[in-house]
């Protein structure tokens, strides 16, 4: 009933010199979540806020539920939004600050505390429902800004940063409580992070933005796999995606090879055209598998020298050398290896990803 | 199934007219027409514009004095009331015991009127006031000083201040507390692990902050200063004489309404002169505001 | 290996918090001494006032100024009306000056200094050539002799003190605050009224206490603007300059009474908050 | 719309007169005695006062049924607002109103426009201790301006060179009225056409002489009887109603006198207070019965006996009063009939320049007196304003210059 | 030149039921970077607050570079500090803001402008030194503030939640620069996060707090590998260890066992006084190793069926059922696996943790 359409949103801020948006167009369908994700700066907040009606875009259009509201009033939007500076009622205690919005509806006062009591329970916010916000810490603080949005059951749930204060287990508990709490409800979402986990697991969709404009918007998996520009290869993923650039050549069974130096690796044949150009190659970091020493020059096989090891408890990241490029490749826990070591990496072929050099965009190899 | 964008209401929530209005039109539906009247009186007389009011004011041997009086008062009270306060309002934030009750003290002079004001002080500096009471009683002095006679200015034009500080330092003071309210301690304590000492985190940080404040306490202080006699009348009678005060002599004894309202307007050229200064002096950087 | 606790940062700011005690102690006592010699004076006899050197305790005490004084014809009446007058002035005001100092704090139109000038005229201009004007207008509207038009003149005269302290005030509201609101259903009134007006406290307590001190004290407007429904400033402050010392003191005595009991009300709301403007 | 704060529902009787609470509250009491119809009586400063009446006047809105104030305060309010009078006055002129008040209370045209109601002047009022300090052979009750100054200046000395002597400076002081009045006719025989003449420059010279025995806190005292029962100073020139209080605790210990007199005679000045009504003003008839009541003589002595302001109709004056009032009354009388006295009037038919020509005279007083400015040529300025008022004003002169038949001015 | 040594620190807010830190005691080495990790209110802003001065603890003492410095004004103290709430000056530019700390100082004009230009570069915001912060996003508020706190070069270097509301990529090369800056520097670090990658990357040793106590202070791999305490197990790990309760049982070959119901796994000797009682056992996701299908229930192998799937991109988490109990399994992405299936598990022997299942504290085995 609530799905979200934006149409060539423009905002530029009063003496801005550059667009705070620049032409976004979205849909979000009933009921879906959507991640926003991208560089600070990049408008995510500005995009939030006129969807909720706080800043009026200088053109384009937003549509709600099939409702025009580009320039309707925030609280005839039915929305809710968690705002990234929290903004508490410093002068309300904490349940008065969840319950504010029931209580402008006019909820039923037994209803309002039952939720209240609710929301307070699932962020671990009872101890405090007493308290003035001054003397709570960051977090709880954060989590009073939550609470206060998700008793609205709105039909639309803004999250600028939600859980940007608070630690992983309990994010982790929110995140799963919050994903069930929406799919009850069908309140579509619009969430903001900086936190790819929190995007990658939590988002049906993620747009991933960049300077105003969306770059690419697709489900998870797809942003992850197949990065429709290197910027969101190299924005998505911690460590994010490596990429070499090098010379398509001829290789010697007829097939094409992208020459890297030392090295190199097979080229698929709709790329042909870049024959003898250069062409930029990416792979995420564990998409590489690593052997210790052992044969460093078998075919298909890429020798490197590691540079820094750095475990990471789940997995160990390797910075290595590869025909002179820097390359992180991250690899299970069990290895072991120490820096000047030799590695063998093998890497397969679906785990390539081709960008023309010039334009930066994903090519297409099927 | 793109819904029709509803063209963007001219207004976008409410235009600042709207709140402004209301008292607007009280003051021009009060105001307005006897403010006309009022400065339509100095240069008119039976037969159309006439400068002759202001000659005779000008002519006047009390108006140059009261003219400087006036300056000499403002300039010399009000930084110290400005000073005094910001003291003060650093002193409550100190969080003394019994805070609440010295703040309560500190606001009472508030409660007093010019005329109570000058009362009370009269009885501390007359001839046989409580300060030459107390001057006799530690055997500094025979007779007592005569602190408002008018050959002894000096001491006059002190107690006329002492008289102003007491009176009217608890305004500045409230609003200044009032702002100082609204800080939130963050930015305090950033100066402090940045290695600001007091004066510094005085002079970079909570002074800025409560610029709009100041300004407005500023302005206000200066205007109402230029409104108030009836301590220095109290005190020393004609022999300080004060725009004001002129104001209401040729208004009131006098029955000159026409030199009544060129010393008024008199009066609102300081009083906007000064305001419009510290509106520049203290600008607010860009429209920003914390946070 | 480990060093003995540093008291000396402790003792000096256990002495810095003396100096500061002594130092508020030396302000109210400057701040209060006057109010007290007013009120001793006001309760000495007649003969007592007349002393010199005088003692500071007056050698005799004796009610009588201050009930001839509260017994004159219709100053009891006149107390009802300067109250009414003072509330309704402060109700007043706020209602028409704190929106105008939000718009003056929170939006940035063209003529805002402008505005800002102009309503400062009201308060730079000696209300005393404004007078005749003034009285005639309300005979002719008819509306002269009552509370309400007393209180329509402060009201004006309080409206430039009103717009400026709140709008220094409002600067101080965060805006995402207000925005919260907006987003959780309240209109931009109830916005104001709900979440911007309880944090712009201090400031409306500040501006309301001007503002009932100002109605309390105000002389000349209430006097030309009355006859038979007079303010207690009107009714017998000015009797006071031409009354003997005795009746001064007891009636500057009587008069800053009732103002110190509403600075008393107010002074909570001046210095209460929930502790302070989150980020 | 508020309580109602003037004590009744009856007409409104404004006035600027008994303004302190206890003055007020004797004079509603009289009224209620004197009078069988209910009277607010609301009292104000000169200021409001007039701006009151103006404004009900202009705005033909008018609330207040009668006035009462000094010659000074009324006269600017003729003709424009006020009543015309002249009936009242021809109906009860058997009362024997005086007739330099009749000629006051016209203003300058030849109609009367307020009723004259109370008089009062000026004495000296002195405490024995400061009797004992008067030059050898003079004679309390008949004091030259010469042993004034004498008398002065030995208090002075006697104490400690502190002066005893006070004058009313202040700003509500009525000094002024001490130079027009009483010095400087007394020195010149004139008010206005000698202001400048050379009698007037010794008499400003003689203030200066004076004023240097005076104790300097004078230009704040607007009564003297505050300083006077606060010991402050023990001998003081001033209004009778401005020194009633002074013998209240010691009725023995304090005397009145006469002004002193000078080498033209004993310049003299007499205050009047009038009624008037309101052009337009509700209850007329009402009105004019409370005139009418106020100008019987018993009520007069009444008023004289409450506070202290003298009958202006023909009566005896009684003996039963209170004694401060009776030293006033015999020193008033004394200063009256003595030989040589000479009447000064307030300004007549100045309207509302009468602050200006006064101010003339203060003027003149701030600059050669506190400021040191010479004489002769702060009179020749100060002429120049005069002739400016009365030029403006276009009115004869009044008591005690020679009344003419042209424009007064200074010679 | 400045290690930092709590000793005892006690705190109690005015006003609070609770201690906000109670009795932490904590010694931080001249120039090692120390990581505080906790549940959100658990006291670690008060903590640095107490260093920086801000608070007086109630009891306890604080010694900076072997100064007793636990009454001393905190501009005396050499140090500085990013809030948690900013604390940015609204009514200073950028530039002013980063250089104020300098400026106070009263450093050389040339000086501050070279160091401001250095840290705006560092933290991108060249663009915005002449913006006032109102005009900024969150992220780039946030990012002011750290900019003003490393360009001091303080002995000290407080920092909480630093990174919080910037995007991965950014925080990386912070961090990157941050590191080394410090090591350059020899600046003592006390740095608060709730990113667990962030906390074992960056720091030298990880204290995590619980509740105003410390519960451990190690090394990174220390703490993530052998946590001190189930809680930290717990916390730290995203997913966090799975604890699984059993009874220890005998062997047949004479060895122990912990019977979980349907599976059972080898206990160390060393617990043998725990025969026959309770003991629990710790196993992080990533221990596990997962097979698909095949030889379910060999020696050794724990059978499981798969309950939910979630691809996290550069791994998979498997929600599994053992024995009844649910076990999160973290697998390389190449592992793929439909909800029902039955995985086999297995669980080397050096990835167990053992613990009290009444103190909840680690047992020693070796
Ligand atoms: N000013 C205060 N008055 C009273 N209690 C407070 C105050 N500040 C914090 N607390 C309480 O003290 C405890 C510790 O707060 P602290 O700010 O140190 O937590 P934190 O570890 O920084 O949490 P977060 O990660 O959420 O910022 C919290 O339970 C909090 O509610
Ligand atoms: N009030 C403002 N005035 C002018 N420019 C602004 C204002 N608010 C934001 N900007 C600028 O607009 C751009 C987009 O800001 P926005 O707040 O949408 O970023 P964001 O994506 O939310 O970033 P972050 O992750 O740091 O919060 C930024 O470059 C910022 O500097
Ligand atoms: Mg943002
Ligand atoms: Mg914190």
């Amino acid at each position: 009933m609530a799905e979200i359409e934006l149409h060539n949103l423009v905002k530029t801020y009063p003496g801005g010199t550059s667009r705070a948006t620049d032409d976004i167009s979205l849909h979000v369908a009933d009921g879906e979540f959507m991640v926003l994700l991208g560089p600070s700066g990049c408008g995510k907040t500005t995009l939030l806020r006129m969807v909720a009606g706080l800043e009026l875009p200088d053109a384009g259009q937003v549509v709600i539920g099939g409702r025009d509201v580009t320039y309707l009033e925030p609280r005839k939007r039915n929305l809710s939004m968690v705002f990234q500076s929290y903004a508490v009622f410093p002068h309300r205690k904490v349940a008065d600050n969840i319950g504010f919005g029931l209580r402008m509806r006019g909820a039923d006062p037994d209803e309002i505390k039952r939720k209240v009591a609710w929301a307070a329970d699932l962020l671990q916010l009872t101890p405090y429902l007493d308290r003035y916000p001054a003397k709570l810490s960051g977090g709880q603080r954060q989590r009073v800004a939550v609470a206060r949005a998700i008793v609205m059951d709105a039909e639309v749930l803004l999250m600028d940063e939600p859980l940007s204060n608070l630690d992983a287990l309990l994010r982790l508990s929110f995140r799963a409580e919050l994903k069930k709490l929406v799919a009850e409800l069908g309140t579509t979402t619009l969430y903001v992070t900086h936190d790819q986990v929190e995007a990658l697991s939590l988002g049906d969709r993620v747009a991933v933005m960049r300077q105003g404009r969306i770059a690419q918007c697709d489900s998870p998996t797809t942003v992850y796999d197949h990065p429709a520009e290197e910027f969101v290869g190299g924005f998505i993923g911690s460590p994010p995606m490596n990429f070499l650039t090098g010379t398509v050549v001829a290789g010697g069974d007829g097939g094409l090879l992208l020459d890297l130096g030392a090295h190199s690796v097979p080229v698929p044949e709709a790329l042909r055209s870049f024959s003898d150009r250069q062409l930029r190659l990416g792979v995420r970091p564990e998409a590489f598998e690593v052997a210790r020493g052992g044969d460093l020059e078998s075919p298909g096989g890429l020798g490197a020298e590691l540079e820094v090891f750095e475990p990471l408890g789940s997995s160990v990241l390797l910075t290595v050398s590869l025909s002179g490029h820097q390359v992180k490749v991250q690899a299970p826990p069990s290895v072991r290896a120490d820096p000047g070591e030799r590695l063998r990496l093998s890497l397969p072929a679906d785990q390539c990803r081709w960008y023309d050099p010039e334009t930066h965009l994903l090519l297409e190899t099927s | 199934m793109t819904a029709a964008v509803k063209r963007p209401p001219k207004r976008i929530g409410m235009s600042p007219w709207v709140l402004l209005a209301p008292s607007t039109v009280l003051l021009v539906l009060l105001f307005g027409w006897p403010l006309v009247q009022g400065v339509l009186a100095a240069f008119q007389d039976g037969d159309g514009f006439t400068l002759a009011h202001w000659e005779r004011l000008f002519g006047d041997p009390y108006f140059g004095q009261a003219l400087l009086n006036t300056l000499l008062l403002i300039v010399i009270v009000v930084p110290i009331q400005l000073v005094l306060a910001v003291g003060m309002t650093l002193l409550i934030q100190a969080k003394p015991k019994l805070a609440g009750l010295h703040f309560y003290i500190w606001a009472i002079p508030l409660a007093i009127s010019d005329l109570a004001a000058g009362l009370v002080w009269l009885t501390v500096f007359a001839d046989r006031g409580y300060l030459n009471s107390l001057l006799i009683g530690l055997g500094l002095s025979e007779n007592g000083i005569a602190w408002l006679s008018y050959d002894n200015p000096t001491t006059m034009l002190l107690a006329v201040v002492v008289a102003e500080i007491w009176r009217a330092t608890s305004m500045v003071f409230v609003i200044v507390v009032a702002g100082v309210q609204m800080m939130p301690p963050d930015y305090d304590e950033a100066a402090q692990v940045f290695g600001a000492s007091a004066w510094q985190r005085l002079w970079h940080v909570t002074l800025p902050l409560l610029r709009p404040s100041l300004q407005v306490a500023l302005i206000l202080r200066t205007i109402l200063a230029l409104q108030a006699f009836a301590v220095a009348q109290a005190l020393t009678g004609r022999n300080f004489p004060l725009l004001v005060g002129e104001t209401y002599q040729w208004y009131v004894n006098l029955q000159n309404p026409a030199v009544a309202s060129a010393v008024a307007l008199v009066i609102l050229a300081l009083s906007l002169g000064t305001a419009i200064l510290y509106m520049r002096a203290l600008r607010q950087p860009s429209a920003g505001g914390p946070r | 290996m480990r060093p003995a606790i540093d008291l000396a940062p402790l003792r000096k700011r256990r002495r810095q918090r003396v100096l500061i005690q002594l130092a508020c102690v030396a302000i109210s006592a400057f701040m209060l001494l006057p109010i007290v010699l007013i009120a001793l004076s006001a309760l000495s006899s007649r003969t007592a006032l007349t002393e010199f050197p005088k003692p500071l305790l007056p050698s005799e005490l004796s009610t009588e100024s201050v009930t001839a004084f509260v017994g004159g014809t219709g100053v009891v009446p006149a107390f009802g009306n300067s109250v009414l007058a003072g509330v309704y002035t402060v109700v007043l005001a706020l209602l028409l000056g704190a929106p105008a100092g939000y718009a003056i704090s929170r939006f940035s139109f063209r003529g805002r200094d402008a505005y800002q000038v102009l309503i400062l005229l009201v308060r730079a201009l000696p209300i005393v050539v404004l007078s005749v004007p003034l009285a005639t207008m309300f005979l002719r509207v008819g509306v002269d002799d009552t509370v309400f038009a007393v209180t329509l003149v402060h009201t004006a005269l309080a409206l430039p003190t009103t717009i400026l302290i709140t709008a220094s005030i409002f600067v101080g509201v965060p805006k995402d605050v207000e925005e919260a609101a907006l987003i959780f259903g309240c209109t931009p009134g109830q916005a104001m009224r709900r979440v911007v007006l309880p944090m712009a406290l201090p400031g409306l307590a500040a501006s309301s206490v001007f503002t009932f001190v100002l109605s309390w004290n105000e002389v000349l407007g209430a006097a030309v603007l009355t006859l038979g429904h007079r303010t207690l400033p009107a009714q017998v402050l000015a009797s006071l300059a031409d009354s003997p010392n005795a009746y001064r003191f007891a009636g500057g005595f009587v008069l800053v009474l009732p103002a110190l009991l509403f600075i008393f009300v107010m002074r909570r709301y001046l210095l209460n908050m929930w502790g302070t403007t989150l980020r | 719309t508020g309580f109602a704060t003037s004590g009744t529902s009856g007409l409104t009787f404004l006035s600027t007169q008994f303004t302190p609470v206890e003055e007020a509250e004797r004079f509603r009491a009289l009224l209620r005695k004197g009078f069988d119809g209910d009277v607010g009586y609301v009292t104000s400063d000169p200021g409001p006062f007039a701006t009151q009446v103006r404004s009900q006047v202009d705005a033909g809105n008018v609330r207040v049924s009668l006035l009462g104030g000094l010659h000074g305060d009324l006269a600017p309010l003729a003709p424009d607002h006020l009543e015309d009078l002249t009936d009242i006055v021809s109906d009860f002129s058997s009362l024997g109103w005086p007739p330099e008040y009749l000629e006051l209370a016209r203003v300058g045209t030849d109609r009367t426009w307020y009723v004259p109601w109370a008089q009062a002047s000026y004495v000296l009022a002195a405490h024995v201790d400061a009797l004992q300090h008067l030059p050898s052979g003079a004679d309390a009750e008949d004091l030259t301006y010469d042993q004034f100054l004498d008398w002065a200046v030995a208090a002075r000395r006697a104490n400690d060179n502190r002066p005893m002597l006070g004058l009313p400076g202040g700003p509500k002081g009525l000094l002024h009225r001490f130079f027009q009045g009483y010095l400087l006719p007394s020195f010149t025989g004139g008010q206005i056409t000698t202001f400048r003449s050379p009698e007037a420059v010794t008499a400003w010279e003689y203030v200066r002489e004076l004023w240097r025995n005076c104790a300097p806190a004078s230009t704040n005292y607007d009564f003297m009887q505050d300083p006077l029962e606060a010991n402050e100073v023990r001998f003081a020139w001033d209004h009778v109603a401005r020194l009633v209080n002074v013998p209240k605790r010691e009725p023995d210990r304090w005397r009145m006198m006469p002004a002193p007199r000078g080498p033209k005679g004993r310049g003299y000045m007499a205050v009047l207070t009038g009624l008037a009504i309101p052009k337009g003003a509700p209850d007329q008839d009402q009105a004019r019965r409370l005139v009418a009541a106020l100008s019987r003589a018993e009520t007069q002595v009444e008023l004289l006996r409450a506070n202290a302001f003298f009958p202006t109709v023909r009566t005896q004056i009684p003996d039963n009063l209170p004694p401060a009032i009776r030293m006033e009354a015999a020193a008033v009388a004394k200063q009256r009939e003595s030989k040589g006295a000479l009447l000064s009037l307030p300004p007549v038919g100045l309207g509302s320049k009468e602050g200006e020509l006064s101010k003339a005279f203060k003027d003149c007083f701030q600059s050669i007196v506190l400021g040191g400015a010479d004489v002769r040529s702060t009179l020749d300025a100060q002429a120049k304003v005069v002739g400016k008022v009365l030029a403006e004003a276009k009115v004869p002169c009044w008591a005690p210059d020679p009344r003419g038949t042209g424009v007064c001015e200074v010679m």
